[in-house]
């Protein structure tokens, strides 16, 4: 039975804490059961930012990521801080500029997501959404279509077309 | 200390958050965010006049001398 | 790497601080080290007391006798320390939240003993650490996550209230205007008695950027655009202040001392005793 | 997804729980972790022609909130621990005037400020003392987001029902996680309103001693015209100081709850017919239980779960049953040992009661749970 | 046996009223039922709400909706009843121990918020309930258990401190001056927004017998003598103010109310809706 | 009469035993039937030198008392029922800080205003759990006039050693009575003072994690410019969110009362040796037991009685001892059962505990004591 | 009631505590406290001003007519 | 061993409290024990009131009077209150003003204490010591110098003299 602990990372301000509510939401949409979560106060603010999602088809008991299955990071600070837990054998799916040794213990994706999103695309703020991209290409962890009805769902009025341009190139880049 | 010490602006790149408030009101345009980052681009118009040290809330730019560097 | 007041005054290991790019906190925090300086005080013979809120974590900097207490009861305690030690220079740092929402009791009631402690309000318009609901000096029709619709609520101003609570020492200073908002703070601490000093500050994350004024620059610019000083305003119709920044002093007076009046008692007693 | 199926905050279900409830005002006085139940009030109450306010702090958000209970509308404030401890006082004297009113306490890091934005259960005791003197008081905790939901809905039945303030006692956990919600369909969910009075308006009793202990209750407004304090008062609702008067209203007072309390209570049960080991636990603690549970019977360990929902009036004669049956109970709980001390109480000597006990600003983790039953079974 | 008056607006099984020989608070409670009287309120719509205090007992007399909360809290307690059902008309009688001390906080916010509550504080200038201790409007010098002494603290001025907050309507009246204190009394009931009635009153038990001022009858004298009408006072010096009571109306102001204004914001947010 | 003895109201004796104590702080508001401990503060402490300061409510009291602790002086905050509700959180923050200070609650009758001027003993749990979060307390409860002077000694020194706030639990029978009272030679009393650091100023650990558990405590303007928080901080007194930290801090606060609880904890038992009844009693209501004990062993009845005077921590080990050998516990309290939920925990199965409570403004009279012999000599 | 009552000053000596406020500020000495109590010593003086009436404390003295004695 | 429970009542502002306080102190400097307690609330503001006085030569466990065995009343209104629960057989002090039926069920004592205050002393505040001196010769609970001493303890600087002509005074009485 399906049962994965995601943990997605980057700096505070790319929008991940969105993006795990997109994920969330998604896999429910699924008909999946989803929990999100994501931490609070002063290592909130600034720093890297982190959301948890577990994605199960069955009930999910302990709302928390104990070890990750996937790890997402989007910046080096991101990945060092939250890659001391994944589970071994996990999957790493990473923005390229990222430096990452090790990397035998693990599964590893290196995606040009921000140069993509800052260069081609050209709206920072989109990067999370370029990255779900990606990391359903690679995870296939929910349905694509259930994917962008949830953006459409959560991302702000007007920028629609947008988001799902930067999810389709995502996809594109795996 | 009764030394008078050459003072010049002195940028804390590690404090600095890229407000860009020193940048804005400097009023001879010495300073440039840089990769979100205050950077010293135009010394020589610096009057020294202090006003980017009194703005900045992170304490990362001010006029020391060489003494305050050690 | 700091210059030679910073490292004087503040406790190195703890910064940089925790506050936004662009919080002004910093700036009216590092107003008062130098007025403080100015003065020539003595660290240890200095206590700084505060409430909660981003503005309150200010005590958690700087290198004094520091006391980071409850929301809103920062002068209550410092009431008492005041009081069990007059020699301490006591300064209160608090929010316009922690001041004038919870803490408004506390703070007319300094006001009315005219005790000597120097409070400096950091007013951002907001509960900046919550995350930014609407405080009691949001201006009416702002946004704020509790006021998603535009805020009702009428403004307290700040100075006013405290003047006709009591206070001796009353002024307004900006963020932007900060070597005004250093001398205001130097004359409140030389005042025997109780002083206010409102230092006008940004949140630019969420004050800012809510109600789209823009980064933390144009947030300066805005605070430099709507100040008026006191003088100037005092020719001015009262439609030309509206949504103004009066800036300066607004009350100077002398009048007994709490702490003063209560070792006079003792004094007194002991006068009788003999 | 269904159109009913969402993806939410537990904080925010809560609202969306306490307006199908009924619910038309909110007091409020920010406080993480519990702010989003006042920003989500601030948001829809408006909408549905009920009304928000932020108050001046935590005390006269409970004052507000009663105020307006007794005016007629179904109020509600929320808060955390340092807020909690502020609305003490006049949530006595909604206990004592018997206005109902739902607190919500969003449980953090304490003690004082503490550890603000990280979980912990440590008002469990507060939320049955927190005030001086003897006073009725019902509390319930929710483990999920659907719970927060329902959970309101039923804070307010309970609390319109029996007169009697509810606190809805929530951890950071539960309030911040967004999990998958079904909004029951509203002619399916079971609303109650105060009972009203039926007398003609100048006989009206607003403390009556009825046969169900609860007297019915007109609004201000209404033209009944009645008095009421927080001094000790008769049925007239007038202070009186007569100790046999006193005597009897204290009594009805703690009565009320105790005589409904099997309407009250409320407990989940996992796997506990034949378990030697029983966790208790509640809240989101409950969830790494059931998952240790689980994790415990996939060994071939005899483990079960009890889990009140309804914290006080604790549902204390089932427990009891169980101390007969099983030989160890393990209380896991996000705080230093407070729930431990009522089930000790109640167990006596059936059975051996241990503290799975922390307070650190994380979580218990189900192999933390593991290691205890591990602990429990050397002893024997 | 009684006046119509007291026959129809108290509840007549609870008189006579547990306060001392002399006490003015019967004489400025029964000024607040002729203000009513005046306007011809229906009884149902009116809520009177009351703290504690010997003042706040008021409520228990008057056969209105009658509400007496805790200390301090009237006016927290009044602002969620006018927000539920703003129909009501909302009452506050306090005293200046449970408004301006414990009270002071939410007595400012609801200043500033301009709800459409009147508040009449019995300001007996002394805590008459438990004992005779100083409150923040005991003149300095005066006598109070707690100030064995003489009263070190500064008063509030009641009156001036609502004005600052933000009420609209703001008046002195004394129980001396009985038909004057009603008349302000019914302005402030008229006023749309939040009107402050301070009704001067006497302790005879507590602080006329501690501070040797003599019965009732001196202490009505005394109110007589220090009474000064604003306009007059307008004219004199301020040393021939001190120590005197400046009554009459002291703010007549319009601003938009608080209920008003959250209806409009219901009204708008329907609008758009459709 | 010698002239070291007097008639004395509880209430004064007890300010004058703080004063011997070395008090020289009192922040207060006042409230019956505490009122004449601020009164008679005002009154005594400029004569020493010392500071009276009426504040604008209980929590500023209690700020300032805390704030005056910290600044050196011996400090101290009375009130009754709703000022204590009121004061919590503000409590909180002197456990969380460890600045010693004495709070005395004067119970009167409850809930909310209740009956201002009638005894009652409504707080015994409030007292140690009316804060939010898991935190330190130590509460006492005189019996007497000599005791409110004494323990008002104790309550300080208590304090001052273990940098924690101590409760001092008054009822009004003890409050407002005058008896007699013999001060006893100042010489004699043993007062203790805060322990300072030794250590260089720049070394200072606020909150050292020392072997007895107790920090040092250095006060403001001494020159060791700490930093104050009632966030949970680390041993150097900042604000730190490591859960290893938290854990280890929130520990040593609940272990440095439990480390010490056998020099902290005191009680008095009377005739309790072959006892086949032992009553639990505090405060007035221990009077009225004693004279019931009298009163049935003068009948032949084995009745004996245990009076805890250190509320919290509980007596726990020496009670359990006892439920070892009698058969019945009778809790007579001036409440509807609160400490006869910590005497059940700690009796288990061994023996059958019964409550005779009472909240009506009445103490509980020996009479009603003796019923209540009869009832459980009963059930045998 | 269009019906006009004569309106006279009645005592209710139950409730009267004998301040003897009424007494001092009655315009023309109608007044007087005996036994602790208020009573009409001069009934012809009164003009019916109802300064008694206003400033009693105890609503023990008001002018009445004969309808509302019932 | 003695053990006496005795009430003193009369009206508000009478000095009943002060009555009590001077009885209990002069007990306690006669070596016996004492406890004094009083009403607070309503019932101590105006009408009745009441102070209550125990004198022990042991030790005084329950503090407040449950049986009086001396009544003392100076007012009519207190005598009614507070008879009811007087022991059987105890001793009624009264003033002389007030009526008293069904006095076989106690020893009655009526003195002219207000009157005598009133009219001879002219001095109505010390109606107490007068009573005081009555009550005292009546009971002789205590050592008439230690009441005198007691007296001078307690009352108001300047008042001396009179407070002790008004005990002598109440002592001729009877
Ligand atoms: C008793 C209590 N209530 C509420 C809070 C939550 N709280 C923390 S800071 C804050 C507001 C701070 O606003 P302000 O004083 O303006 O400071 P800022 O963060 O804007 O600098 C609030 C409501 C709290 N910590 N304690
Ligand atoms: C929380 C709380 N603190 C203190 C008290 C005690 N208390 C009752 S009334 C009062 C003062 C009343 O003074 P004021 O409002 O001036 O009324 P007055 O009796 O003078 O009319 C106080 C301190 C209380 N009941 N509750
Ligand atoms: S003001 Fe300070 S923080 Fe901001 S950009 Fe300049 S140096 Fe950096
Ligand atoms: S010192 Fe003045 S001129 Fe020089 S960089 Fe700073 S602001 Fe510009
Ligand atoms: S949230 Fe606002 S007030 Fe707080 S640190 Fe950031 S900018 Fe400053
Ligand atoms: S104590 Fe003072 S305020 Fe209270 S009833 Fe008596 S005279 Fe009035
Ligand atoms: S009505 Fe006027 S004249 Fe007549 S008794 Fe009253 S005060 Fe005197
Ligand atoms: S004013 Fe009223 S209470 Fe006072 S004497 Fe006159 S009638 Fe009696
Ligand atoms: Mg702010
Ligand atoms: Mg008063």
């Amino acid at each position: 039975m399906k049962y994965k602990e995601i943990r997605l990372s980057g700096s505070g301000g790319q929008g991940i804490i969105l993006m795990g509510i997109i994920l969330a939401e998604a896999a429910i949409m699924n008909g999946d059961n989803a929990i999100q979560s994501q931490s609070y106060g002063p290592e909130a603010r600034g720093g890297a930012s982190r959301a948890e999602v577990i994605i199960s088809e069955g009930e999910i008991d302990f709302p928390k990521v104990r070890k990750p299955d996937i790890l997402l990071s989007l910046t080096q600070e991101a990945f060092n801080k939250y890659i001391v837990d994944l589970k071994d054998g996990g999957i790493v799916i990473a923005d390229d500029k990222v430096k990452i040794e090790d990397s035998d213990k693990f599964q590893l994706y290196q995606v040009p997501i921000m140069s993509t999103t800052n260069d081609v695309l050209k709206k920072p703020m989109v990067a999370n959404i370029v990255a779900l991209g990606a990391f359903n290409k690679i995870t296939k962890l929910v349905d694509e279509e259930m994917l962008r009805k949830a953006i459409l769902n959560r991302v702000p009025k007007g920028t629609e077309d947008l988001n799902i341009k930067a999810f389709n190139m995502g996809i594109g880049l795996v | 200390m009764n030394k008078k010490v050459s003072t010049k602006v002195i940028v804390n790149k590690a404090w600095c958050k890229g407000c860009g408030i020193c940048v804005a009101f400097c009023p001879t345009n010495v300073l440039e965010i840089k990769d979100g980052k205050v950077e010293i681009v135009n010394p020589e118009a610096c009057t020294r006049c202090g006003l980017c040290e009194l703005r900045c809330p992170d304490f990362a730019i001010y006029l020391g001398g060489e003494e305050d560097e050690k | 790497m700091a210059s030679n007041l910073v490292e004087k005054y503040y406790r190195m290991d703890k910064l940089p601080h925790i506050w936004c790019a662009g919080c002004t906190h910093g700036t009216s925090m590092n107003a008062v080290v130098r007025a403080i300086d100015k003065l020539g005080y003595n660290q240890d013979e200095v206590c700084i007391v505060s409430g909660i809120g981003c503005s309150s974590r200010a005590t958690g900097y700087m290198d004094f006798n520091t006391l980071h207490t409850t929301h809103g009861r920062a002068l209550a305690f410092a009431t008492g320390i005041k009081m069990a030690n007059p020699k301490l220079k006591v300064i209160v740092i608090t929010g316009d939240g922690d001041a004038t929402a919870i803490g408004g009791n506390h703070f007319i009631h300094a006001c009315r003993r005219n005790i000597d402690i120097t409070t400096i309000v950091f007013n951002n318009n907001i509960y900046g650490m919550t995350g930014g609901q609407y405080s009691p000096t949001t201006p009416t029709s702002s946004l704020g996550t509790t006021a998603p619709y535009g805020n009702i609520d009428p403004v307290f101003n700040i100075c006013n209230v405290a003047a006709a609570a009591g206070a001796t020492y009353v002024a307004r200073g900006t963020a932007y205007h900060t070597q005004a908002l250093i001398n205001s703070i130097v004359k409140g601490l030389e005042n025997k008695g109780f002083s206010v000093i409102e230092a006008v500050s940004d949140c630019p994350t969420y004050f800012g950027r809510r109600n789209k004024i823009g980064d933390a620059v144009e947030m300066m610019k805005r605070l430099k655009e709507l100040s008026v000083n006191v003088k100037a305003a005092e020719k001015l119709p009262p439609e030309k202040l509206e949504g103004k920044i009066i800036i300066g002093e607004i009350k100077n007076e002398t009048r007994p001392e709490y702490t003063d009046e209560y070792q006079n008692l003792i004094d007194r007693l002991k006068e009788e005793e003999k | 997804m269904k159109n009913n199926v969402f993806l939410m905050q537990g904080n925010e279900a809560c609202i969306y729980g306490a307006i199908d409830a009924g619910m038309r005002f909110f007091a409020g006085y920010p406080i993480t972790p519990s702010t989003e139940l006042a920003e989500v009030s601030a948001q829809e109450l408006p909408k549905v022609g009920g009304k928000f306010i932020q108050m001046e702090d935590e005390i006269a958000s409970m004052a507000a909130t009663i105020g307006a209970s007794l005016a007629g509308l179904k109020s509600m404030t929320a808060t955390s621990g340092p807020g909690f401890s502020l609305k003490q006082e006049n949530l006595g004297f909604a206990c004592m005037t018997e206005i109902p009113c739902v607190v919500v306490n969003v449980q953090r890091g304490g003690p004082s400020t503490g550890l603000p934005t990280a979980p912990a259960q440590g008002e469990v005791m507060q939320s049955r003392w927190g005030t001086h003197g003897d006073h009725p008081i019902i509390v319930i905790s929710p483990s999920s987001v659907m719970e927060a939901y329902m959970f309101a809905v039923k804070a307010f039945n309970l609390s319109e029902k029996y007169r009697t303030p509810v606190v809805l006692l929530m951890d950071e956990v539960v309030a911040h996680m967004r999990e998958k919600i079904e909004i029951p369909d509203k002619s399916s969910l079971e609303i109650i309103n105060r009972k009203k009075p039926v007398v003609d308006k100048d006989k009206y009793l607003p403390y009556e001693d009825t046969e169900d202990l609860i007297p019915p209750m007109a609004n201000f407004g209404e033209g009944y015209r009645f008095h009421v304090t927080g001094l000790t008062h008769d049925e007239t609702g007038f202070p009186s100081t007569n100790p046999a008067n006193a005597s009897k209203q204290i009594n009805r007072l703690l009565n009320k709850i105790e005589m409904h309390k099997e309407d009250i209570i409320e407990f989940d049960e996992y796997l506990t017919e034949d378990a030697e080991i029983i966790l208790v636990s509640f809240g989101a603690v409950a969830r790494s239980a059931k998952s240790a549970v689980k994790e415990a019977r996939s060994q071939g360990k005899k483990v079960g779960l009890f889990r009140p929902m309804t914290i006080w009036p604790f549902p204390e004669e089932r427990l009891k049953e169980l101390g007969k049956k099983a030989k160890h109970f393990i209380v896991a709980e996000m705080n230093m040992g407070q729930l431990v001390l009522e089930v000790e109480r109640i167990i006596k000597s059936d059975a051996v009661v241990h503290l799975l006990g922390k307070a650190n600003g994380e979580i218990i983790t189900p192999d933390e749970i593991m290691d205890k039953i591990k602990e429990v079974e050397n002893i024997g």
